[in-house]
């Protein structure tokens, strides 16, 4: 399973952490039925269930209680194999252990529903229904629901512990399959539109059955494309591992602005990444009214999210009130554009007004930086929370409602107007799409160039150890004040491509819970980085949607912030770096080096004892 | 994770790739994406010059073909997640309600697949429209909740040549002041059950100053659009009557401690308190107010979206005032189900185990029987084949008049106000008795 | 190495300790042993791995193998707590006394896990006799306190969990020489009511001075192994720490 | 000679302790100074005060005659005045040629509106910075240069890290370097290395240096001169020799016997 | 704010119409003295229950160094426990004809839940991030906060509900301690007697007993605390058991206060008491109180004695700016806030 690191073989082996026992058998499937449990009575299963997954035999209401006992069957039955021991064999006892958790948890679901049946909860909670006893009992009787459940659960829970029987590549290959047979189905509504688009609708008639989810030979196709990409890929990559062992070791980038500047030096890499700018450039036109509007929607959070990078990312400020610059953007473009607006009545052409936007938007940036940019980490973070509301209330006011229009908004913002070519707003997110796209790029090289300039090292040093940075001669005050403001730059450009794209603007589009999106963003792609900042823009907006904006999972739209939080929580526990993180090991990284890392660490703690306390103590570290 | 990108590197690839070819493949495409963008492209292939029966609609919209087997598809577009989900959720499942309880149309079922969220905001009703407008197949939409989510999302619709009725949208500024002026947010296609608050405020006002007599009034709105709209349009015409006005002012959504604000209030020792907000501030402003020095006396005053049972159940609901449409509907039946009102609210409390949360639950399921209607006059059969004509559906619903739904009586002016105009004030005398109270019309205001 | 008596059980006893951070070998076969009523020190310049070797006395750290005996019993997997029941208890480096807590209750989370009041009471007045200066600031916060009653409030925490060896992290660091000298005595005066001392110190002299045995370490590994006189006059001792 | 530093009568006191006590201290231009003590003995607190990190409560600090007492750390740096820290404090997420590059923040002036613009002054500022950071690795061999220039200054061995630290110094081109600890953590032959190196920073890049240190053998070759701290205070100064036999010195080291009662 | 506060009322008492009115708006509504002095009374109440969930704010920031974003939350289903229970035994006759069991009953069991709550929460998001970077429990407590939200929405639905009455006797304006011709509501005074009482037993707790002892010994330095034999991780378990166990007390008296509830109840509270946490200096009991205290009263006074005089159309509007402004005005002048300590070593690194 694992390979054994030659610099680890120091460490004493240590005996395998996994042992089964009846006790943690039944604490996990406990565990398991408590998830069935708790899934069912927040309504999942009962509101999906009218959708199918594969048409007819697996709905999405049961799909989404299905995967439950496979992780813990999956889960219950893992070895932890520790360095230097050998991994017990799988036998037919992971199978049954498995089985045992999934029919536990399945048994739990079977006495949710008899208590259904025998009690009225339904007053505090919603979802204590009938339809959810039907769901459970397959409107056959209860007798019929519990065993049934024990079933599901006990294969289910079997399938997922005897995935540990098959051989690792079988078992990636089963699991590719699965995901991209739910995927596929979940995502009827974009593939068909981007099939549309390829002039494929026959690939979508195909495989999608007429009301909802894939029809099984559908399901069936998808699968074995699946499984033949997987093959091609596992084939390409190892051809190219065996060229790479053949040639030395090349230099390779460890941060972004050497990742990318080195990426492009590489003739290959320069074809690549320009084959995806044109790839990007023709996609629009193949894509329906959905995906153009979901992307510029990606497109409108990714600029907020490039900007929040530099601010969190690249300076290491935790700002949770970064709506306000979204919000005054959005604001002075529709007051500059709008013949409605009621305070200022040039009407702009956007593009003379954006100029306005960057300029007020940096003023912001400073009045609202200029204070809060000394303060320490968590206060500065409620600090600008505390300005985002300001921010939002006064928008909101009746007290400056002249101004700003107060709960009315402004609306009948024009849209965007392209010398000639097309007047960019709502009704046509293919244009729009191009518009934010042609901001994102320019807030990606705005990003590129300033982190690989004197400036974004100084924004990187003081991310690192603000005092050493300030040691090493560089205004903290200064360089952070300037991220602070590049931030607000960047987002107000997003905010006034919002207000042309919507076309109305109010407060209530400027809550708290926006800046926690962006930040989730950031944090979940990896700060500090340009690409995992694209990619949690992609995942987050494109997949589970917006705070006011739909996803591709529309029918979870509204669990998507119950979601968000599980995921927030799973990223930070078991992959805080982010989903690209900013750094990566060197493939080159010396063993002797490697023990000298772990030396200094002991070292360094060693010395932090010393440095924090007795006279040492008062110096700010 | 370096192997991983570099599978990701391959996919990237290959997808390019695909997407290049996809676009050298033919220079038409740009032509036929246009195409897509356009009503529909049925008309080409299948001109409804000859049309096999008899309908409604000349064409010009395009004809939706659903083959046999396949469902009507119409869409509910309410507020259903969010703070707002108060309001949008008995819209949707009353939208749901009424497909059901209308049946089939010649034949073929209906669905409204998906719930759609607007989100209660222009934006999520704006990409809400366009998953709408993208698929050719969806002839009507009901919703949104919100006026905001209307006003993104009406240029869409209208511009893709479908209908939109909402039950719960009230801004003037989405059809007409009722006197033949477009509003500024008017768009074609878009129609309504709800009333246009227009008159709303101006009856409140009239019967305050006029009925009640008294010459000083406050307001307090939440900062919604509709609530501020209401409560301004309320001052406006207080004013205009030769009342006095003595504060105007907002509370927060989420604001509980009502003491600032009535305080605020009270200052100017006001006749009447005029609210028109929703649960919970609501709530608080009812239980708070009498406790304040100053307003002891004062007569509270609310608007429809108060006038819900979790509302009116407390007691200290008691002796308000509340304007809104008539929500009389009590026996009214709804032409095309034939179910009454009351027969549909005890569907609904069975089926989701809770009274509807706000008042628009039977103004949208009226919306949803007038499409249905409008589709099934523009709708005919041909090779098993349903063929609905949209422009046949607009005729329809813009000829509708005399149509008895659970609301009342329904028929459509020129910018999509379908709904009664009559604004009814109640009091509410005891929480014990809530119907009575509903019943309990003290004044009526029409234009 | 000789140990008072052959036949007297250690207090406390490292056998064959091995450490690692990470893959990185710390404390190298370290073998030593603490008798009732005796006062040791191990000496060495930075880094040699002292304070590792208080850790692992105390089970702030897992050795990798060997074991840590006290009184007879293996403690090696047994938590700190369990060990300070037992007797065990160290003033650390640079007393780390909690400073935002006043003297008094300082002194009582010495006392953490007793629970015989008087038993407490009657110690508490022990260190008050002690330390006639710290029973004056007893409401005092422990932070606002000199540097050499800080040292004496550490001490009294220790004591007040009954130790029967005391284990002591560089006692005379950060202090002004004179407290130092009186540090030193106070050490005397705690050994001399008969409780084992164990000092880690990188004062040689001084420490020497007052102790019975001593070890040197260096890099990890135990280099001199003597008695304090010894010690003292081995030139490879000034040599470990001035340079050769 | 030209008195580069000049501390007069420094006192530094935390929370009513004291930790530097009428100090008095000077290094002259072109100078290897050492500071040793045991420890505990305010040598780090010392370093932080000349740096502008810790603020004195009494005293004066004058760099070129002029006081630095109460500047900014950066604009202590921007004077010529650079370190490096005890406990090796790099940017541990940035590579080995950007440590060096961020260090000459101080002596460059190119903005964002150039780095957007990619205007010719920043680029050719941007060469410049590259090259002379190339130039002070290049200083330590071949150890930090070639692939690891783009390595994350967190892979590095720890001996490479204190020498990464020492060129992040000398990136800020200063005329006073302050060492704290350079060759601690280092096996013998690279201390050997790196007490050669010392003596070329001067005699190559004419910096003066003050330097703590623990290592006597480091001490003794590289030193002009040699300053013993004892709780904050200066006990000993003058050449190695002089101080090593200095009987207060060996005694503020191996302490003093007690009396035994 | 809070002496502003006083000083209004002091010259209300001398004249009965506001002399702080007529700033820079001569039109501004004049207070006068008994709507003040209702101001200042529900400014308390609010205050007081911001302190008490900023409690919770304070102890995990004390003892784990981070700010726990879904303490909020805690204190939300407290709220949603108690409504439950009351709502259940007002069904079943109980809440009218025995009102005060179940009341306690009710009490009990808000507390058990949110206490039980907030330790579930240390136990799978927080404890295996100990020892990482602040930021990423922060980052957690966030997601966290977003999970319980929805987690009730998706259980009780996103409506509002409503306690069932309370007597009258609670309810009827009483004359608070013995100024005469002060009559305020009985629950404001419960309220304000009950946060009174749990502080005192807290501060009790804390600063008396052994285990508060403990408490504030690994809040200082865990090495350490765990040298004199205390176990570290059941401590902190504690600490969150006990800032739960407040969150539930201010979760039972903003029931009985506001008798409605709502699953976003807890975002906005929670934000005010983590504003009132930082506004007292974090980390600091009675710091917290006062940061709360003077939250309430600045949101309650603020608008109507600054911003009215000052011609802000609509002043109770922007209450909640009044409170952010004041954080930041606060900070500005003292960076650790009112009564912060200095910054201890670790809180550095």
């Amino acid at each position: 399973m694992s390979t054994i690191d030659t610099a680890h073989s120091m460490a004493a082996p240590t005996a395998a952490t996994w042992s089964p026992s009846i006790k943690r058998l039944a604490q996990t499937a406990a565990l398991c039925g408590l998830g069935l449990v708790f899934i069912s009575l927040i309504g999942m299963p009962v509101k999906l269930n009218s959708r199918a997954l594969i048409e007819p035999i697996l709905s999405r209401g049961y799909a989404s209680l299905a995967w439950v006992p496979v992780m813990f069957g999956y889960v219950v039955t893992k070895q932890v194999v520790l360095e230097g021991m050998v991994a017990q064999k799988r036998g037919a006892s992971d199978v049954a252990e498995g089985a045992i958790v999934g029919a536990g948890g399945g048994l739990l679901l079977g006495i949710l529903g008899i208590l259904i049946d025998n009690f009225d909860l339904r007053d505090p909670l919603l979802n204590w229904s009938p339809q959810l006893l039907e769901f459970i009992t397959f409107g056959n009787g209860l007798g019929f629901g519990v065993m049934i459940w024990v079933v599901i659960g006990g294969l289910s829970g079997a399938a997922g512990a005897g995935l540990h029987l098959l051989p690792a590549t079988i078992r990636r290959f089963i699991m590719v399959i699965v995901v991209a047979v739910v995927g596929i189905s979940f995502l009827e509504t974009a593939a068909t539109d981007l099939l549309q688009g390829l002039r494929l609708e026959f690939v979508s008639d195909g495989i999608y059955s007429k009301t909802s989810g894939l029809t099984i030979k559908g399901s069936v196709i998808t699968g074995a494309i699946a499984a033949v990409a997987l093959y091609g890929s596992q084939q390409l990559q190892q051809r190219r591992l065996t060229r790479l062992s053949q040639a030395p070791p090349a230099a390779s980038g460890f941060t972004p602005g050497a990742a990318i500047l080195n990426s492009f030096g590489d003739a290959r890499s320069r074809l690549k990444v320009g084959l995806g700018i044109l790839a990007l450039i023709l996609l629009p036109m193949v894509l329906g009214g959905i995906m153009n509007e979901l992307l510029a929607n990606v497109g409108l959070f990714l600029l907020l999210a490039l900007g929040l990078n530099i601010v969190v990312g690249l300076a290491g400020i935790l700002d949770l009130g970064y709506v306000a610059f979204f919000a005054v953007g959005g604001y002075t473009a529709a007051v500059l554009t709008s013949p409605n607006s009621p305070w200022l009545t040039p009407e702009l052409p956007w593009f003379v007004a954006i100029f306005i936007v960057v300029v007020v938007a940096a003023i912001v940036g400073l009045l609202i930086g200029a204070p809060v940019i000394r303060m320490r980490g968590d206060y500065l973070a409620i600090v600008t929370l505390g300005f985002g509301e300001i921010i939002r209330l006064l928008f909101l006011s009746d007290w400056l409602s002249p101004m700003f229009g107060g709960a009315q908004g402004i609306t009948n913002i024009p849209g965007v107007q392209v010398a000639g070519l097309a007047n960019v707003k709502g009704t046509d997110p293919r244009a729009v799409f191009y518009l934010v796209m042609a901001f994102c790029a320019f807030a990606i090289y705005v990003s590129w160039r300033l982190e690989g300039s004197r400036l974004g090292r100084a924004w990187m040093a003081i991310r690192e150890d603000e005092s050493v940075a300030e040691a090493m001669g560089i205004n903290t005050v200064n360089a952070k004040l300037m991220a602070f403001v590049t931030g607000a730059i960047l987002a107000s450009l997003s905010g006034a491509i919002f207000a042309a794209k919507v076309g109305s603007i109010f407060p209530s589009s400027f809550e708290i819970l926006v800046s926690v999106i962006i930040l989730v963003i950031v944090i979940v792609g990896g700060m500090g980085r340009i690409a995992g900042v694209m990619v949690g823009a992609a995942v987050l907006i494109g997949v589970l949607g917006g705070p006011s904006q739909p996803g591709l999972l529309q029918e979870l739209a509204e669990y998507k912030l119950l979601i968000y939080g599980a995921l927030l929580v799973w990223m930070m526990l078991k992959r805080p770096e982010g989903l690209l993180p900013n750094v990566r090991r060197s493939r080159e990284l010396h063993g002797d080096e490697l023990t000298q890392d772990a030396w200094i660490k002991s070292q360094v703690a060693a010395q932090d004892e010393i440095d924090s306390d007795g006279a040492g103590s008062e110096v700010p570290s | 994770m370096i192997r991983n990108q570099k599978r990701l590197g391959v996919i990237g690839i290959a997808l390019s790739l695909t997407l290049v070819a996809a676009a050298c493949g033919g220079d038409d495409d740009s032509a036929n994406v246009d195409a897509t963008t356009a009503p529909t492209t049925q008309p080409a292939a299948e001109p409804a010059a000859e049309p096999a029966a008899e309908h409604l609609g000349d064409g010009s919209l395009g004809v939706v073909t659903v083959a046999a087997g396949e469902q009507i598809q119409i869409r509910s577009l309410e507020a259903i997640t969010g703070d707002v989900a108060f309001l949008g959720v008995p819209n949707d499942r009353a939208t749901i309600l009424a497909v059901a309880d209308y049946g089939q149309i010649n034949g073929f079922d209906v669905t409204t697949g998906t719930s759609l969220d607007d989100l209660c905001s222009a934006e999520g009703g704006q990409a809400a429209a366009q998953t709408i407008v993208s698929d050719e197949q969806v002839v009507g939409v009901i919703g949104t909740s919100c006026s905001g989510a209307a006003t993104a999302a009406g240029p869409l619709i209208s511009e893709s040549g479908g209908v939109m009725l909402s039950g719960s949208n009230t801004s003037p500024a989405l059809t007409s002041d009722l006197i033949g002026n477009a509003g500024d947010n008017y768009n074609v296609g878009y129609y309504r059950t709800a009333h246009n608050d227009l008159f709303q405020g101006a009856a409140m006002a009239d019967f305050v100053f006029n009925e009640l007599g008294f010459t000083t009034a406050a307001a307090i709105h939440d900062g919604d659009p509709y609530t501020q709209g209401l409560a301004q349009a309320f001052a406006t015409a207080f004013e205009e009557l030769g009342g006095t006005v003595t504060a105007f002012t907002g509370v927060g959504k989420d604001d509980t401690d009502m003491v600032p604000v009535l305080t605020e209030v009270a200052a100017g020792s006001p006749e009447a308190l005029f609210f028109p907000i929703f649960q919970p501030a609501g709530d608080f402003i009812a239980a708070q107010a009498p406790g304040i020095a100053g307003l002891e006396n004062t007569q509270l005053l609310a608007a429809d979206g108060l006038l819900v049972d979790g509302f009116l159940q407390i007691p200290e609901s008691e002796g308000m005032y509340f304007s809104g449409p008539d929500v009389r509907f009590g026996e009214n039946v709804n032409q095309s189900t034939g179910k009454t009102a009351a027969e549909v609210l005890a569907a609904y409390q069975s089926e989701y185990g809770e009274p509807p949360s706000a008042p628009f639950w039977g103004h949208s399921y009226d919306a949803t029987t007038l499409l249905l209607d409008a589709v099934k006059a523009a709708s005919w059969v041909e090779d098993g084949s349903l063929m609905i004509d949209r422009a046949g559906i607009r005729e329809s619903l813009n000829s509708t008049s005399g149509y008895s739904g659970l609301i009342g009586t329904l028929s459509c002016d020129d910018f999509g106000d379908c709904g009664s105009q009559k604004i009814t004030i109640i009091k509410h005398d005891s929480s014990a008795d809530i119907e009575a109270s509903k019943a309990n019309v003290v004044f009526e205001f029409a234009p | 190495m000789n140990p008072p008596a052959s036949d007297v059980v250690p207090l406390l006893e490292l056998r064959g300790i091995n450490t690692h951070y990470g893959p990185v070998h710390i404390l190298k076969d370290i073998e030593l042993a603490i008798y009732p009523g005796e006062l040791v020190c191990l000496l060495g310049g930075n880094a040699s791995g002292k304070s590792t070797t208080l850790k692992t006395l105390l089970g702030m750290v897992k050795p990798t193998t060997g074991q840590v005996v006290l009184d007879g019993e293996d403690v090696t997997a047994k938590p700190t707590s369990y060990r300070v029941q037992r007797g065990v208890t160290m003033v650390p480096e640079n007393r780390r006394l909690f400073k935002r807590l006043s003297v008094k209750e300082n002194l009582e989370l010495g006392a953490y896990l007793r629970n015989d009041r008087d038993g407490i009471a009657r110690d508490l007045e022990r260190i008050y006799e002690m330390f006639p200066r710290v029973s004056e600031r007893l409401s005092q916060r422990a932070g606002t306190l000199s540097g050499g009653e800080q040292q004496m409030v550490a001490m009294g925490r220790a004591l007040m969990a009954q130790p029967r060896v005391l284990l002591m992290d560089e006692p005379s660091m950060g202090l002004a020489p004179a407290l130092v000298q009186t540090n030193f005595e106070l050490i005397q005066q705690i050994h001399e009511s008969g409780v084992a001392i164990f000092m880690v110190e990188q004062n040689a002299n001084m420490a020497l001075s007052i102790a019975d045995r001593g070890w040197v370490l260096q890099t990890g590994r135990v280099v001199l192994d003597d008695t304090a006189a010894a010690l003292m006059s081995n030139p490879e001792l000034r040599a470990s720490y001035l340079g050769g | 000679m030209n008195r580069l530093l000049d501390i007069r009568n420094l006192g530094v006191v935390f929370g009513g302790l004291s930790a530097m006590n009428d100090l008095n201290f000077h290094v002259d231009e072109g100078e290897i100074v050492s500071v040793i003590g045991p420890n505990g003995a305010g040598k780090t607190t010392f370093f932080n005060t000349i740096t502008g990190l810790v603020h004195p409560t009494s005293g004066d600090i004058l760099f070129e005659g002029s006081s630095i007492v109460g500047l900014d750390p950066s604009a202590i740096t921007a004077l010529g005045i650079a370190r490096t820290f005890q406990n090796v404090r790099l940017f541990a997420n940035m590579t080995v040629l950007e440590n060096v590059m961020v260090s000459q923040h101080c002596r460059t002036k190119q903005g964002a509106f150039g780095a957007l613009l990619n205007t010719k002054a920043f680029r050719q500022e941007e060469q410049e910075i590259r090259e002379r950071a190339h130039e002070v690795l290049s200083f330590f061999g071949s150890r930090l240069i070639g692939y690891r220039l783009d390595q994350p200054a967190y892979v590095l061995s720890y001996a490479n890290r204190r020498r990464l630290e020492i060129a992040r110094a000398m990136g800020t081109q200063p005329r006073l370097l302050l060492l704290d600890e350079p060759v601690a953590g280092m096996n013998p032959k690279e201390t050997e290395e790196l007490t050669k190196l010392i003596g070329r920073l001067r005699s190559e890049w004419g910096f003066t240096i003050v330097i703590i240190e623990h290592d006597m053998n480091v001490v003794r070759d590289v030193s002009d001169r040699v300053v013993v701290l004892d709780h904050g205070e200066t006990i000993a100064q003058g050449s190695f020799d002089e101080v090593s036999s200095d009987p207060q010195v060996i005694e503020a080291y191996l302490g003093r016997p007690v009396e035994k009662k | 704010m809070l002496v502003i506060g006083l000083l209004a009322f002091v010259a209300q008492q001398i004249n009965p119409t506001n002399p702080f009115a007529s700033w820079v708006n001569p039109d501004a509504n004049r207070l006068t003295g008994p709507a003040l002095r209702d101001l200042i009374i529900s400014g308390l109440n609010l205050g007081v229950m911001y302190g008490l969930i900023a409690l919770g704010y304070s102890m995990v920031y004390g003892v784990l160094g981070f700010i726990n974003f879904a303490h909020g939350e805690v204190f939300m289903v407290a709220v949603m426990s108690s409504w439950i229970t009351s709502e259940k035994l007002f069904e079943a006759g109980l809440w009218e004809d025995f009102f005060i069991p179940s009341l306690l009953l009710t009490v009990m069991i808000a507390i058990v839940v949110s206490t039980t709550t907030a330790v579930v929460m240390e136990r799978i998001a927080y404890r295996p991030l100990r020892g990482s970077p602040r930021l990423i429990p922060l980052i957690t407590s966030i997601g966290v906060s977003f999970f319980l939200q929805n987690v009730a929405i998706g259980l009780f639905g996103p409506g509002a509900k409503r306690y069932p009455q309370l007597p009258e006797w609670l309810t009827a304006r009483r004359t608070l301690l013995w100024i005469p011709g002060v009559e305020v509501e009985g629950t404001k005074i419960l309220v304000l007697v009950v946060a009174g009482v749990s502080m005192a037993m807290l501060w009790y707790y804390v600063e008396r007993t052994k285990t508060g002892k403990a408490m504030r010994a690994v809040a200082e330095d865990k090495e350490i605390a765990a040298l004199m034999g205390i176990d570290v991780d059941k401590t902190i378990v504690r600490t969150f058991a006990i800032g739960g166990a407040m969150a539930g007390v201010a979760g039972i008296l903003w029931g009985l206060l506001f008798r409605s509830v709502v699953a976003t109840t807890g975002f906005l509270p929670g934000i005010k008491a983590f504003t009132a946490a930082v506004v007292g200096g974090v980390g600091n009991l009675g710091g917290s109180m006062a940061g709360g205290v003077s939250l309430g009263t600045a949101e309650s006074l603020g608008p109507l004695l600054l911003l009215e005089p000052m011609g802000v159309k609509g002043p109770t509007q922007l209450k909640d700016a009044v409170a952010f402004v004041l954080l930041i005005a606060v900070l500005l002048f003292k960076p650790s806030g009112l009564f912060g300590e200095r910054l201890s070593a670790e809180d550095r690194t």
